[in-house]
């Protein structure tokens, strides 16, 4: 018995997955047309610049955006699993930047990275003119801002579901590596931390979805500026689809990043459920 | 190897439940402890405070020389086997069994000629490259055991070993553990709430109750001279039938048993000075199953030609074969009693068996203290 | 984890100092761009121009909430964010609730009425979570005019119902494999059916996992923009399309202090959640719902 | 009842005034206004929710939808046919023809204008030229000097937001004031590959290399009217910008001709670029919803709204007929400019704002622009990149 | 109550896992059958066959006279406990009984009236409004089988009941349950891999190895006459003790012992005709640990003044007093033994014992095919 909402959901995702494929075959413009073309529409978007500088910063804002949200999520659950004080008060401000929408936290860091606003500002006003950071603006440097606001609003969650992660970790275990006389931080590093390999799976699900379809946060913080210097495929497909009249070059752009998730998540899900067979 | 010395150690979790309530136990160098008791009595508590999981709220413990009370459980030079295997999930057998010794900065080579070693005491060379996941609970079990084993420790700590194995295995690995025990001379405390494991592994047993030490003794002096009823019930399976009656002084000394009208009188040999002081009162007479057995074997193996026990015919309820013997549960004057007959005998549900008390063996408890008498 | 890994208990060591300063100095990181959004909603514009981003507000005004609540213009209307705040509590009432009932269904049926494929079919699922909504914009419109639903609040729930469903279904399947198998069968041996089992046995344990699918989907469906812009049409827009508004002008002055208000009006409901049922979050994902 | 639903991103204060004006005259002639807004992006997210209505089947009966765009819906066959109301409204007769073959597909009326905004200007603030020593420059040559003054005076000389949309504005008035208007027409309209990759527009773009270096850094991103802001308060000397800047200026209190001077962009005094916002009319089924939408035209092209609308947006009416004696000096001088060009064929469309070719075009020179500003391209580099980007389809 | 006939069912899972290979199983109304085997033999699958929650691929289950392959579960009219209890968690034992009867419509007040019949069977009047969360492993128990019991089915599952409790408990839990086959007549399946219960509970055995029954009969026919070397060994607690030897003609018929260059005669009384047939041939002796005692006691126990077992001094290795017979494990012959002996024959680990072997109880099988002889 299949139910009737998992077909409909299926079909919602897949059918409009090969709709956008056979789109991608096509010279639609501001509306979709049904007369097949070829794969002009791939020639075009490899040959552009632009869609490159866009993938690559998928690529340097994604593996960042991961890298950090893991390295704090995961330290951060660390210490708040040392029996703190206040504990639940602090969770809930390292959680609370995940009900932000995205538009609020770009607009409020925006204000703050801004070099005439707000940090640097602030910095000269305090007395420290020497102090420079205008990644903002720095066209080489205005895709690692969206990576501090994307980490500022997503490691909070991280650090949940590590924590849940951290609580459920058999007991026994760590007692056992105790009497054999290991210390704290190696108990963490050689016993904990492997066996939360499922929550490291489930993390870098959610942080891949929110990375590979960022385009609220790029869009608040730069909007793929300076120039196109912070553009991304997600910001790079709504603007070649809606604003351009470049239907059919946006449905490209969009399989391409489909394939780079089936990339990404398929070996993934392979190695997790081959892990999952033998591994625990 | 070392001796442990335990003095009045108490236990108060820090949400106020007082679990320990004064606990006073030595051993040697090389002997082998067992703590007994019903669930939630302590025995994990105490074996936590023995490694140096929990804290010591109160009283001292030493290993060997040394007060542990404030050493970290990683310099108390100990070993422990956790009820629920706690196997390092993600760490191969291999492995398992040598982290403690890498930790120690044991050298490799001789990491590997340890695990080796261990790998072949326990049988499962063939094991060593599987994760724990891939192993049965009897195979895990034993990984545990080697994880233990691989240290040279001062004192071994087993929390319930054998309680997630079948019956089978279980048998097996008692006697793997008792052989363990001789070959190291390893000073040893073993958790169970097992009474065979307690009876066939210990030196010595503490059998426990609500964080109290109610006995602390040699596995026959408890088994035989147990010092109170819970002592008494708890050790031996099927349990001891108690029965509730007075002395009388008939046949020299005997207990007298009634129900409804009807007064069985069982006649006691050799009865104690301590008991005859209580001629006249209540008591309660404690015998186990087999000394409550078909009079025709009871006629069989009596050693004394001069004693005969007495016999009674019961009413058979359950018979259970167990092979070798049948456990009989029958109504004797109103108290269900379970005897250990020959399968000869070949009682029936249903049916009447003469049933023979061996009252040279059974014991007397104060009805009001519950303590032995005698 | 529950092992008492620090029997020194309260005592106060260098490492309990240094692990104290680190989080609370990480707090403060979180905890900067709310305070900057705080002050500068209660701030006036003159010192908004001519101040410090952590100035404290000289003369603090709620004026700026007051106008972003009601009389701020979106367009032609100057209401305010209120009636777009309402709009978003008649679309995210349903969808939050009807998408986890059905995430809870499938849930229940991928982890227990296992058929043949299920596991193709949960992949499958997964893979759905990633597809760029852009995508669905134009043939979701064109479905949702044929059922006469475009423009409509019915039809932005029914879309936000759509595109959750793969993540509940993938929050309540990894909670309910954690259920045994033999809890299903037993009801199934007493005689109940399919939705007995469900409503009297998997429903009432599912508490934990159901606080932590509001949550999610509360979130991602008050806050999504791109849905509520294109299906919301003039009637139904939910707030963050009437924050856009606000804040996104082509033209004119910038009246930050409103904007900032306006933004914390927006994110209040999401804000209130977290601090209420926060706790909730992180034990419901204890209960299961990240064993992959 | 009569109803009209009108997408449009007039959002903000001074826009969303004048819209609220349209819809009290609707009202005022008993049909209803169900206001669509959607801002963002120069209209990005309003085209998307346009299209998903039409996809949907159910458009908007009004969108604010301008220039070749305009077209490219009438070749999807959605627009509605309202040469009634301009026969009514005596539109050809009112309307510059550059205007309204803009607002006719196939020669027939489907959208209708609503003002004409003046993109090719150059805001000035007077007392910071005077305490550096300048004057307000009418040529590129003037222009540099003006601006080395300030910079040497310790201010910043031009004020410019980093925007991809802020910098094609520049670009166009630096092209405009290079090559003149022909050179413009054929260079950004015709999209004509010799004159893209011609010397001439080597040397608009390396003029814009100079301008580069009289912007200050922290301009990528800003909000024009930030900048206008900069202006405004004296932090800065000059902005290149569309008339619509003018209502940061008054609103701050400023005054025309005082406080800050409005002037042509260097070299562009004799042109005129225009940006046109307009109203598309999209087909409904419903004949009284077809009657509101006449209305609609027509109320638009009134002269009461023509001049309540343009005073409260800086720009100017699109008809003739419009009683100017309200409008300030700048809003004069741009009617003035725009009928005298009209003639001379000096008035070019904003390739910035959509008015010059269709989007995907626009789009893709905009993005050469946007990273000639952002990068070292060489002017060669960024001509031949443009000639390209021109060549999309 | 219902008979049970299952014919040649076979069970090969989707992923083409062949875990059945024709089961055959007969039992008739009111009988208690027992399915037992290692881990993974297939015993939980077909009982969840026989329960309906897994498809039969292959061959007939009838209950009573009904074929019931297709009959969806809540209609077979079967009652089920399973080895985890599987309480609803959510709902106090209370509702946990009266469950199923709700949905099978039985009006409310006979709803209470069974549930406090069944608590008052199982003596948990006073557990009634707890959840199962509060209840000790032995109550929950307790309350899955009332859950069954409540109903009145045709056959009752059973899958390893009492596999999660202590021995203490497990005793009593076997009692009560053969109590409740006698007072409902019951016809039950009980899937055990523990032989004590198997040997107390049942009236029918079947033992399973891979898939295959390898031997389907009473319990004593099982113990006494096991068909071959597997069941032989895998039913009895300790298990029998093997020794592979040659039938030689001493003595009647002798079974010959080697080992180095000694050799041990163990002379067979009543040697069947088939035993004979194997004379000079290589077989394996099976025999278990209480027909290998002290010679003491085995002197004492003999019943056939004639026949007098052969005895062997044999070095004891470990002891194991259970109190009623110390279990001695000793080197015989290079082979190790475990042998039953009584607590007065005192033997003591490195020590010398001298061992009895009853070979009149003895089996013997054929070292290729592994069946029993005779
Ligand atoms: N951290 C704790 N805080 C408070 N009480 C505790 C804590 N840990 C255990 N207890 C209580 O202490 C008592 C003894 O627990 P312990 O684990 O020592 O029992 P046990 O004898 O090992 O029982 P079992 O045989 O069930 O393992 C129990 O009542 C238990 O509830
Ligand atoms: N759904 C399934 N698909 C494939 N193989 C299965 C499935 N369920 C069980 N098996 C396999 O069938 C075999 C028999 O399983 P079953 O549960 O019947 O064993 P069992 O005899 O009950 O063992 P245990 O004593 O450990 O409970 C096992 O090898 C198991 O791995
Ligand atoms: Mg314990
Ligand atoms: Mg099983």
């Amino acid at each position: 018995m299949l139910s009737p909402t998992i077909i409909a959901s299926l079909v919602f995702v897949y059918g409009f997955i090969a709709l956008t494929a056979y789109l991608s075959l096509t010279e639609s413009r501001m509306m979709p047309n049904f007369e097949f073309a070829g794969f002009g529409q791939y020639e075009r978007l490899f040959d552009l610049e632009r869609w490159w500088v866009a993938a690559a910063n998928l690529g340097i804002f994604g593996g960042l955006f991961i890298l950090f949200c893991l390295a704090i999520g995961l330290s951060m659950a660390i210490l708040l699993d040392q029996r703190i004080r206040h504990e639940g008060a602090l969770r809930a401000i390292y959680l609370y930047p995940m009900a932000l929408s995205f538009i609020v936290t770009g607009a409020a860091w925006k204000w703050i990275l801004n070099p005439g606003l707000g940090l640097e500002k602030m910095m000269h006003d305090w007395g420290f003119t020497n102090f420079t950071f205008d990644w903002l603006v720095d066209p080489d440097m205005a895709i690692y801002t969206v990576v501090i606001a994307g980490v500022w609003q997503s490691s909070g969650f991280v650090m949940a579901l590590f924590l849940a992660g951290l609580r459920g970790v058999d007991d026994s275990i760590i007692k056992a590596a105790m009497v054999d006389g290991a210390s704290l931080p190696t108990i963490y590093r050689r016993i904990v931390i492997p066996s939360l390999r499922p929550v490291f799976f489930s993390v870098l699900l959610v942080l891949s979805h929110i990375a590979i379809k960022s385009f609220d946060l790029v869009m608040a913080l730069t909007a793929g500026g300076p120039g196109t210097s912070s553009d991304v495929p997600a910001i790079f497909m709504y603007q070649f689809s809606f604003t351009r009249g470049q239907l059919g070059l946006g449905a490209a752009s969009a399989m391409m990043m489909l394939a780079t998730v089936l990339a990404v998540l398929v070996p993934l899900m392979y190695l997790e459920t081959k892990g999952a067979r033998h591994g625990r | 190897m070392a001796s442990l010395s335990i003095r009045n150690v108490r236990k108060v979790y820090p949400n106020g439940a007082d679990i320990l309530k004064g606990i006073d136990l030595d051993i040697e160098d090389g002997q082998f402890l067992i703590l007994v008791g019903g669930s939630g009595c302590g025995k994990s508590t105490l074996l936590n405070m023995i490694a140096g999981l929990e804290t010591v709220t109160e009283g001292e413990i030493r290993i060997g020389e040394r007060v542990v009370n404030h050493v970290p459980p990683k310099e108390r030079d100990i070993a422990m086997v956790f009820q629920s295997y706690a196997l390092y999930p993600t760490m191969t057998v291999r492995e398992n069994i040598s982290f403690g010794l890498g930790i120690r900065k044991v050298p490799k080579a001789e990491q590997e000629q340890i695990v080796n070693r261990v790998a072949e005491t326990l049988q499962m060379t063939h094991l060593l490259d599987r994760k724990p996941a891939m192993l049965s609970g009897g195979q895990r079990q034993r990984v545990a055991m080697g994880r233990a084993i691989a240290r040279d420790p001062a004192l071994f700590l087993f929390d319930e070993p054998l309680s997630n194995l079948d019956a089978k295995l279980r048998v097996e690995m008692r006697a793997e553990i008792k052989l363990l025990h001789q070959r190291l001379g390893a000073t040893i405390v073993y958790v169970t709430h097992d009474q065979i494991e307690a009876m066939t592994l210990g030196d010595r047993i503490a059998v426990m109750r609500d964080g109290v030490v109610q006995q602390f003794g040699s596995p026959q002096e408890i088994y035989d001279n147990p010092a109170n009823l819970y002592v008494a019930g708890f050790i031996g399976s099927p349990s001891m039938n108690f029965l509730r009656g007075r002395l009388v002084a008939e046949h020299g000394l005997s207990f007298a048993l009634e129900h409804g009208d009807r007064t069985t009188l069982l006649p006691i040999p050799d009865a104690t000075p301590a008991l005859r002081q209580w001629l006249g009162k209540e008591v309660i007479l404690g015998i186990r199953p087999e000394h409550v057995t078909d009079a025709d074997s009871a006629r069989r193996a009596s050693t004394d030609a001069a004693y005969h026990p007495t016999e009674v015919d019961c009413r058979v309820e359950i018979t259970e074969p167990t092979g070798p013997d049948t456990l009989v549960f029958s109504w004797f004057n109103g108290t269900r009693m379970t005897c250990r007959t020959h399968p000869r005998a070949n009682a029936q549900p249903g049916g009447n068996v003469k049933l023979a008390f061996d009252l040279s063996k059974a014991v007397f408890f104060d009805p009001q203290s519950e303590l032995r008498i005698g | 984890m529950a092992a008492d890994l620090h029997l020194e208990g309260g005592r106060v060591t260098p490492g309990r100092i240094f692990i104290y300063t680190l989080l609370v100095l990480v707090a403060l990181y979180y905890l900067a761009p709310l305070y900057v959004m705080l002050t500068t909603s209660v701030k006036t514009l003159d010192q908004i121009r001519e101040g410090n981003l952590l100035d404290f507000p000289l003369s603090p005004t709620t004026a700026a909430w007051a106008k972003a609540w009601s009389t701020a213009c979106t367009g032609v209307r100057c209401e305010g964010l209120a009636p777009y705040f309402w709009n978003s509590v008649q679309m995210v009432i349903p969808a939050v609730l009807i998408s986890s009932l059905i995430g809870s269904l499938n849930g229940y049926v991928l982890a227990h009425w296992r058929f043949p494929g299920h596991n193709v079919v949960f992949t499958a699922l997964m893979v759905g979570c990633f597809i760029p909504f852009q995508v669905v914009i134009l043939p979701m419109a064109r479905l949702l005019g044929m059922a006469d639903l475009a423009n409509t609040t019915t039809g932005l729930v029914l879309v936000h119902i759509i595109y959750g469903i793969a993540f509940t279904t993938l929050f309540f399947r990894n909670y309910y494999v954690t259920v045994p198998d033999e809890l299903v069968n037993a009801a199934r041996i007493d005689g109940a059916g399919f939705f007995t089992i469900y409503r009297r046995i998997i429903f009432p344990l599912s508490l934990p996992i159901f606080m932590v699918c509001f949550i999610w989907q509360f979130t991602q469906i008050w806050n999504d923009f791109l849905f509520g812009v294109v299906f919301g049409g003039a009637d139904a827009q939910p707030v963050t399309v009437a924050l856009n508004n606000l804040v996104n002008t082509s033209t004119g002055v910038t009246e930050y202090n409103v904007n900032m208000a306006a933004a914390i009006i927006a994110a209040l409901p999401t804000l209130a959640i977290y601090l209420v049922a926060g706790k909730y979050f992180v034990r419901g994902l204890t209960a299961g719902a990240v064993k992959g | 009842a009569p109803q009209v639903e009108v997408l449009h991103y007039w959002t903000s204060g001074g826009e969303a005034r004048s819209a609220a004006e349209l819809k009290k005259i609707m009202e005022s002639k008993g049909v209803a206004w169900k206001d669509f807004a959607v801002a963002g992006g120069a209209g990005e997210n309003a085209a998307t929710a346009l299209k998903a209505r039409v996809m949907a089947g159910s458009p908007p009966t009004a969108a604010q939808i301008k220039g070749p765009s305009i077209q490219e819906w009438g070749q999807e066959g959605v627009l509605a046919n309202i040469d009634q109301a301009a026969v009514e409204g005596k539109w050809d007769a009112s309307v510059p023809a550059v205007v309204t073959n803009v607002m006719k597909y196939k020669g027939h009326y489907v959208a209708v204008p609503v003002n004409v905004h003046r993109v090719n200007w150059l805001w000035v603030n007077p007392a910071v030229l005077a305490k550096a020593g300048a004057k307000a420059p009418t040529s590129f040559a003037e222009f540099f000097d003006a601006a080395d003054k300030i910079k040497k005076a310790g201010l910043v000389a031009l004020a410019h937001g980093g925007q991809p949309w802020q910098d094609a504005t520049l670009f166009e008035s630096v092209v405009l004031g290079t090559g003149g208007a022909e050179f413009y027409k054929k260079a950004l309209v015709q999209l004509d590959q010799a004159s893209l990759t011609s010397p001439t527009m080597i040397k608009s773009f390396e003029t814009l290399a100079r301008m580069k270096t009289y912007i200050d850094k922290d301009a990528a991103g800003r909000d024009w009217n930030l900048a206008t802001a900069m202006v405004i308060n004296g932090k800065a000397g000059m902005q290149f910008m569309g008339d619509w800047a003018k209502g940061e200026f008054t609103a701050a209190g400023k005054v025309p001709g005082k406080d800050f001077l409005c002037v042509a962009a260097p070299g562009t005094d004799k042109a005129f670029t225009f940006n046109i916002d307009s109203l598309a009319m999209f087909k409904v089924k419903d004949p009284e919803q077809q009657k509101a939408q006449l209305t609609l035209a027509n109320a638009v092209l009134s002269p009461a709204f023509q001049e309540t609308f343009n005073l409260n947006k800086g720009s100017i009416p699109v008809r003739t007929g419009v009683p100017r004696d309200k409008f300030d000096s700048c809003a004069q001088k741009s009617m003035d400019d725009m009928a005298a060009t009209s003639k001379t064929g000096a008035l070019v469309p904003s390739l910035a704002h959509g008015m010059a070719v269709n989007t995907a075009k626009a789009g893709a020179i905009q993005d050469v622009i946007a990273r000639f500003m952002n990068s070292n391209m060489t002017p060669q580099a960024a001509a031949q990149a443009l000639a390209k980007a021109a060549k999309t389809m």
